[in-house]
């Protein structure tokens, strides 16, 4: 990721910053002609969910640092990092959901960004450890693999 | 009958549980839920309604989520979620169920 | 300024980040209830004009340095600060624009930007050096003089 | 007559400019500039503006500057550029000069 290219937001680990996280996003990724309002939407929304797991694990911590919001615009694609100070986790080790025909299932009222963000944005990766974790969220501008 | 509207995230979802909970706790297990109006809505938000409907069912009722937006019929897609209860496409189909059509 | 409490955003000093600039402390100062549309229209145009004037001096320096936007949501005001780092300037030295009814007022295409700014927000502070300038623009969120 | 519409900056100004100054140049210096659809509008706006007054001038013309938006009244009364060349309500207005009403 070109660190010198983008846009870096900082903000409080609070959730009335999330909106402003969102708007961020929507106009940055608006910046490139080439991204339709459905992808910009995707983006946002898998920006939002990374975020709110940013917030929370700030709260478990009651740590008072801040989180930052990294978006580079790429030449085939946009590139947001949500980066934490929380304890990380273990991506890998998440129980899966039951699944719909389960009566369990609604047990679960949790456990859905993740699923969402892998969707919605065409790369995601994680990076965690104890000092924290860094997710990031890629949509591509230009059909892949043709270059 | 609930009318949501706004953004349901982090920030505004406590609010809606506890209005959503109250609701279906006091004698309400029949809940319409209307999610028409809703401009953004997070999985934080699909868990609250998730709530509501397990609060319902467990008094022997149901909520029935009225939702038009494609980007929040899609959430449920994803989520499998409209496979766990019933989407209407309008607040008619949802409170007279013997007409009600199901929209995914 | 406390610099943990509010939203950090750093920009490429390019003037297509303008509309994010805006979008950013539009919504930032939409999370104070007590700030109403006119006053938060205000803040984002002042905002804009320092944003513009803090891109202009870089380029002219040539610098591919970033611009930093600090917004504060204090208790009876909003805070935004703007900073470069270009060469500086000297705010008291500028020429007064001609009066309307000279002529060579429309000579003046430029100048407009700090004057603009002293009207529209209810404090503006400038702190430049040869290292570059931070313009602090602020709104009070609740009428001063009353504590 | 030139319609503008959206958010002139820093960003936008600079293709303005040149559309504007481009139809004095090529002999409309009565050229009729419409704000109405203008979003938003920064000193730099201004300056285009301003820069097709003076060139209009030089020519023996006028810009006939139309405009609604209170905050765009604003910025012209701060910068008293309300004093330099006139502001009307409506393209009619500003199209037929004998029956205009000035704004500010
Ligand atoms: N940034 C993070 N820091 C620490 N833990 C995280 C982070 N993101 C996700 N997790 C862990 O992964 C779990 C699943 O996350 P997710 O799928 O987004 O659902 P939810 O946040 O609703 O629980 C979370 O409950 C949390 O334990
Ligand atoms: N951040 C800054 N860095 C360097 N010079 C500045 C800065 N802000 C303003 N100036 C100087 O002050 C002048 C007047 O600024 P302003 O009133 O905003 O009008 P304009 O930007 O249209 O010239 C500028 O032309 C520039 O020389």
């Amino acid at each position: 990721m070109d660190a010198d290219g983008g846009v870096e937001l900082e903000i409080p680990a609070h959730s009335e910053f999330l909106s402003l996280v969102r708007a961020v996003v929507a106009t940055a990724a608006a910046l490139d002609p080439r991204l339709g309002d459905e992808r910009i939407e995707d983006l946002r929304l898998a920006v939002s969910e990374a975020t709110t797991n940013a917030i929370e694990s700030h709260a478990q911590l009651g740590s008072e640092e801040r989180i930052a919001i990294r978006c580079d615009l790429g030449d085939d694609r946009i590139e947001v990092e949500v980066q934490d100070h929380g304890e990380g986790f273990d991506p890998d080790s998440l129980a899966p959901l039951p699944p719909p025909t389960d009566p369990e299932r609604l047990e679960y009222e949790h456990g859905l960004g993740l699923p969402l963000m892998r969707v919605l944005a065409d790369e995601t990766r994680i990076r965690t450890g104890a000092d924290g974790t860094a997710v990031s969220l890629v949509v591509y501008t230009t059909p892949p693999g043709r270059s | 009958m609930l009318h949501v509207c706004g953004e349901i995230d982090m920030a505004s979802a406590p609010q809606l549980r506890q209005e959503v909970v109250g609701l279906v706790d006091r004698g309400e297990p029949d809940l319409v839920l209307d999610l028409t109006e809703v401009a953004f809505c997070d999985s934080t938000g699909i868990g609250v309604i998730v709530a509501a409907v397990k609060r319902a069912r467990t008094s022997g009722g149901e909520v029935r989520v009225v939702c038009v937006n494609e980007r929040l019929l899609e959430m449920f897609a994803i989520t499998r979620l409209d496979r766990v209860f019933d989407l209407f496409e309008a607040v008619d189909d949802a409170v007279a169920p013997t007409s009600t059509r199901e929209v995914i």
